[in-house]
């Protein structure tokens, strides 16, 4: 009996990213806070898949018994590597905004070069 | 059943310890420390996944998340700029 | 020979995705021969993927429902739970999965000329057979998670594509608004996706839409469901990327680009019109679909207003065409709330009304056609701005006399788009106002009033940029090569086509479409 | 004989009306043929290499083609302008800030989230 | 980055073959204990992104080229699509299917079959599933590993040139 | 400025409110519950995989016979991502690297 914190804790995590991308000026801080989204979900996922007293769904380390379930974790896998692809492609294109703009404050990136 | 109640506590403090993690990483203004919160907030994220029995997740996660991210996240911090603005 | 195209038929819904993707792989390495034989690679692997997309629609609109698993095995277990990943293509996947092999071979054809200057288009090509397999794989899917990782491959795809022109910064931020709303929007889908998940231990969207029961749970899924997609697919106030999005890529980008927005919409019909059709179509909750339908209503008039007006301001060329886009996109939507909201019950089954149906058809009939003509009217304007290096209405002008091809095939998308007679938005939009006009009259004003000022905002970029004096700037200026004229046209007759023929479309294509919407059982039946 | 066509010329009927882009081809063609006759008849009276090629702007001289050309923004000038109060409304709207493109995103979902789930 | 001190380098340098070993053996035993393609691959690519750290990007760039880890990747992917493809193309016939899953409890490579509940741990099972993994790994591994690299050394071009 | 701020406060807390409900209203954290609770689900899918696995795909890691084998198409999408990224990041730095 863990209560409901684990759940509790994957919306703190949503609502801590959430937060940083809307009030939040820094454009690396906004990613990371897309980043706090995407562990707040997988951790859901993950969080779904456990059941009290199981062990990993591994049949080398024991035989049978309560398994926690194995699908959320194939699909916490994907989601990491997803996260991390789109990590890189955020940073790259925030490297260029700072080399376009001279600066990293969300509300200076708009209009541009219309001569 | 001490068992029971050290699982329950430890089910009980890493998520919330995955919260500090991540409300220091928002707060702090020297983005290098907040990447290395984010590391922090990972590694506690992957103890956390191995807790639930979640090995596999565990090992993706220490090495894309604490390692990796922290990685691309400091590398794209030193070409752009290191403090984050006061408003 | 029968045998070879058996099989073919039988794995297309696999090889439609694998094709494009092995050629992406590939695509790395040929480009290291010489990008004459990469461009012809390409060109190839796009028009086999086309071909397979035809043979797979017309066989389901032949033969019906579809199903695919990967991996082989039965499909489901005590007929209740898929445990497999699968495709499940009905008449309205095939239907929008028609698109998707045409936009993506038309934009390649454009890009041979259009890209030849620039570096990097190794990549460039191997990014768009990546975009189009992903915007396939979330036409064709029947599993929700799979929807997300393809939503993802599109994002990932079209904004590395978005920032094409580095050296220009509106690409790059736009690229970055548009990475930024994507990863959120197919967040918050993974997040809803884990809702039915906890719920249902079911990822199967057919079996999802079995097991609903609308419970609190399922409520918020929805909406959470609705919001992601609805920003994908540019709905007001949730349009702003959309504008930059569109008008900063390149123009070959820009047409698949519209393909994806299109898939996200797809995305939506699914989940309001078969997850969730099952209840929302049932006695118990008869508040509920009209509630969503008011609400859906009021949305599309928003939008169609805003996108009318704020093209009208526009001086940008594309930027002017993305918001007539985000307008079209509002008719869409238009006929999916009438739909909603106007349902009847008839021997105790819900039915959506004679009018609803009718504007649905509309609607459904209108993404098509909103997609070759916002096209056309793009690759005019990379047309444009390939021949005379510039995009902004006020330095534009009198480029008529120099490019005549280019200038007809932008006469014909201004008439398709504002739905002028007797181009194909002219029979879409036809319906949706004699149907609207019986569901509230109200709604059919707004709509043909939006729809003549699309056609001022039309006439504003004719005469700014085809008509007028004979600029000496832009004297040097010379018809665009022939590879462009080639996609411009083949866009163009099938505008005319539809135009001309909209009857065999209607009755052929977008009645079973709308029939496979409104069905949510059978799509149900197809996997359990 | 001529089977294959029938399909091609059916009229798409909605609810109230019909649509049938033969017919609309004919009084197209029709009217372009009076069109044509009417502006044959003006045809005969123009001669060329006189005055009346040259463009009449109330008898001034030509102006330079750079000085003619109206640009884009110009158009609809009078529109916009009318309906500044609104405009300003739109453009206050589109901030083209990241952070306020997902606001709205929440707003939605709150306002849906209310609306759908408390009635 | 142009590199750390020599202190630095020298405990990457030892530290390096180990991470990259585990990471091996996480990618080969991934059907057998914890672990797979991208576990491995992650694992190894952070070795990789630890040396780029440690004696700078530039230098790292001299030892490979960004355009050879791309082809890499490319053959890892083509490797792993491939895989796929088998279960469609090796039984022509109607039972052929894409993604099957055709080597498992043949006699064939890797092919042999287990029961339920067992915990041998025999390297010989699972049919394409190990060599699923030993693609995805390659593929991870360059993947990570170039985009580290990429942007650690575009990075140290815009800051040369004096932005 | 303040009144966008206190907009988002007000709906950032809407959404908590009702992420928060939606959350604790379904099962109880590793409790999957008995038959006749409100709340019981059972887990046929992951079931079905775990009893199943050595037999059908004779791995006895079940999670890496779910990735590659039961769905392993979302492998390749999400193989497919991670290329997609690598393309888009060496065609955004295209110019600088070299």
């Amino acid at each position: 009996m863990a209560f409901y914190v684990p759940y509790i804790a994957v919306v703190a995590l949503i609502l801590i990213g959430l937060y940083a991308v809307v009030f939040k000026r820094n454009l690396i801080k906004i990613v990371i806070g897309i980043t706090f989204i995407e562990c707040g979900v997988n951790l859901f996922l993950i969080t779904l898949g456990y059941r009290e007293k199981s062990i990993a769904p591994i049949y080398t380390s024991s035989p049978g018994g309560i398994m926690s379930l194995p699908v959320p974790q194939a699909l916490t896998l994907t989601s990491i590597v997803i996260g991390v692809a789109v990590l890189a492609l955020m940073l790259s294109l925030v490297v260029h905004i700072y080399r376009h703009y001279k600066t990293l404050d969300a509300r200076k990136i708009i209009g541009g070069d219309e001569e | 059943m001490t068992e029971d109640l050290l699982i329950s506590l430890i089910h009980i403090v890493v998520p919330i310890l995955i919260i500090a993690a991540s409300i220091v990483a928002i707060y702090l203004k020297d983005l290098i420390a907040a990447a290395i919160a984010v590391a922090a907030m990972s590694l506690l994220l992957s103890l956390e996944f191995f807790i639930l029995q979640a090995p596999d997740v565990a090992i993706a996660e220490a090495g894309v998340g604490a390692c990796l991210t922290t990685a691309i996240l400091i590398i794209a911090i030193k070409s752009t700029k290191r403090m984050e603005d006061e408003a | 020979m029968n045998g070879v195209v058996d099989w073919l038929i039988l794995h297309s819904p696999a090889l439609i995705i694998a094709i494009p993707l092995l050629g992406a792989f590939l695509t790395i390495l040929i480009g290291k021969i010489g990008p004459r034989i990469r461009n012809v690679f390409v060109i190839i692997i796009m028009a086999i993927t086309s071909f397979l997309i035809l043979l797979l629609v017309n066989d389901v609109f032949t033969n019906g429902i579809r199903t695919y698993v990967f991996g082989g095995g039965s499909t489901s277990i005590e007929s209740s739970y898929a445990i497999r990943i699968l495709f499940e293509i009905d008449g309205l996947n095939a239907f929008i999965a028609i698109i998707a092999a045409i936009l993506p071979i038309v934009a390649i054809i454009y890009s041979w000329a259009f890209m030849k200057e620039h570096t990097g288009l190794d990549k460039y090509y191997t990014l768009i057979l990546l975009m189009t397999a992903g915007m396939l794989g979330m036409i064709l899917t029947g599993d929700l998670f799979n929807f997300f990782v393809f939503l993802e491959i599109t994002s990932i795809a079209s904004a590395a594509l978005i920032a094409f022109y580095l050296d220009k910064q509106n690409s790059i931020q736009a690229a970055f608004k548009y990475i930024v709303i994507s990863a959120i929007g197919a967040l918050f889908l993974l997040f809803a996706v884990a809702l039915f998940y906890g719920q249902y231990n079911a990822l199967n969207m057919a079996v999802i839409a079995n097991n609903i029961s609308f419970t609190f749970i399922d409520k918020i899924a929805l909406v959470v469901l609705f919001a992601a997609l609805a920003m994908k697919a540019g709905i007001v106030p949730m349009h702003m990327w959309l504008p930059d999005a569109y008008g900063r890529a390149p123009a070959s980008i820009t047409v698949i680009l519209i393909g994806t927005t299109l898939a996200s919409l797809y995305g939506l019909f699914r989940v309001i019109f078969t997850i969730y059709g099952k209840y929302l179509f049932s006695f118990d909750s008869t508040q509920m679909a009209l509630t969503l339908g008011v609400l859906i209503i009021i949305l599309a008039v928003v939008t169609i207003v805003i996108g009318v007006f704020m093209a009208l301001k526009q001086n940008d060329f594309k930027r002017m065409i993305a918001f007539a886009a985000i307008a079209e996109i509002g008719y869409m939507f238009l006929a999916v709330g009438a739909a909603l909201s106007t349902y009847t019950f008839e021997r105790g089954a819900a039915i959506i009304s004679a009018s609803g149906q009718m504007a649905l058809k509309g609607g459904i009939f209108h993404i098509f056609n909103d997609a070759l003509d916002v096209g056309l009217l793009f690759l005019v304007a990379g047309a444009v701005y390939y021949a005379a290096k510039e995009t902004s209405l006020n330095k534009l002008g009198g480029l008529a006399r120099n490019m005549k091809y280019t200038t007809v095939f932008f006469l014909i998308g201004l008439a398709a788009v504002s739905g002028l007679p007797p181009m194909n938005g002219f029979a879409s939009k036809l319906i949706i106002y004699q149907s609207m006009f019986q569901i509230n009259p109200l709604l059919t004003i707004v709509a043909i009033l939006c729809s003549i000022l699309l056609l001022a905002v039309f006439v504003k970029v004719f005469y700014s940029v085809f008509l007028g004096p004979k600029l000496p700037k832009f004297s040097g200026v010379k018809e665009v090569p022939k590879s462009m004229l080639i996609a411009m046209g083949i866009i163009a007759s099938i505008i005319v086509f539809i135009g001309l023929f909209p009857n065999i479309f209607v009755e052929n294509i977008v009645t079973p479409a709308t029939n496979a919407l409104q069905n949510a059982t059978s799509y149900i039946g197809g996997v359990l | 004989m001529l089977e294959w066509i029938e399909p091609l010329i059916k009229t798409l009927t909605t609810d109230s009306g019909f649509w049938n882009p033969l017919v609309w081809g004919i009084v197209f063609i029709i009217s372009y043929l009076v069109i044509y006759i009417v502006r044959g008849m003006g045809k005969k009276e123009y001669k060329k290499d006189t005055g009346q090629t040259q463009v009449f702007l109330s008898g001034n001289p030509e102006y330079d083609k750079e000085k003619m050309h109206v640009p884009g923004a110009n158009v609809y000038w009078g529109f916009t302008e009318a309906l500044k109060w609104l405009y300003n409304k739109f453009d206050k709207m589109h901030t083209g800030n990241v952070s306020d493109y997902i606001l709205w995103f929440v707003l939605i979902m709150g306002l849906f989230l209310v609306i759908m789930v408390v009635i | 980055m142009s590199g750390m001190s020599k202190i630095v380098k020298t405990i990457t340098s030892i530290a390096f073959p180990f991470v990259m070993i585990y990471g091996l053996y996480v990618i080969l035993h991934g059907h057998l204990t914890p672990g797979g393609g991208f576990q491995g691959g992650a694992v190894v690519a952070s070795a990789c992104a630890m040396i780029v750290v440690a004696f700078g990007s530039i230098w790292t760039m001299k030892k490979i080229k960004e355009n050879q880890l791309s082809i890499l990747e490319s053959i890892g992917a083509i490797g792993f699509i491939v895989f796929a493809f088998l279960g469609l193309i090796i039984l022509f016939d109607n039972s052929g299917i894409f993604f099957k899953n055709v080597f498992a409890n043949s006699v064939y490579l890797f092919g042999q079959s287990v029961e339920y509940a067992s915990t041998t741990a025999n390297i010989n099972t699972a049919g394409t599933l190990p060599l699923m993994n030993i693609a995805v790994g390659l593929k991870v591994i360059a993947g990570l590993f170039v985009i580290v690299l990429v942007m650690a050394y575009a990075s140290n071009k815009i800051k040369e040139r004096g932005d | 400025m303040t009144m966008r701020n206190a907009a988002g406060v007000i709906f950032f807390a809407i959404v908590a409110v009702f992420f928060i409900f939606s959350i604790l209203s379904l099962h109880p954290f590793g409790d999957f519950g008995e038959e006749g609770d409100k709340y019981y689900l059972e887990p046929k899918m992951d079931d079905y995989i775990i009893d199943n696995a050595q037999n059908e795909t004779g791995a006895n890691n079940a999670v890496t016979s779910v990735v590659f084998d039961y769905r392993g198409f979302d492998t390749l999408g999400e193989a497919t991502v991670l290329f997609t990224a690598v393309a888009g990041v060496i065609l955004i730095f295209r110019r600088l690297g070299k």
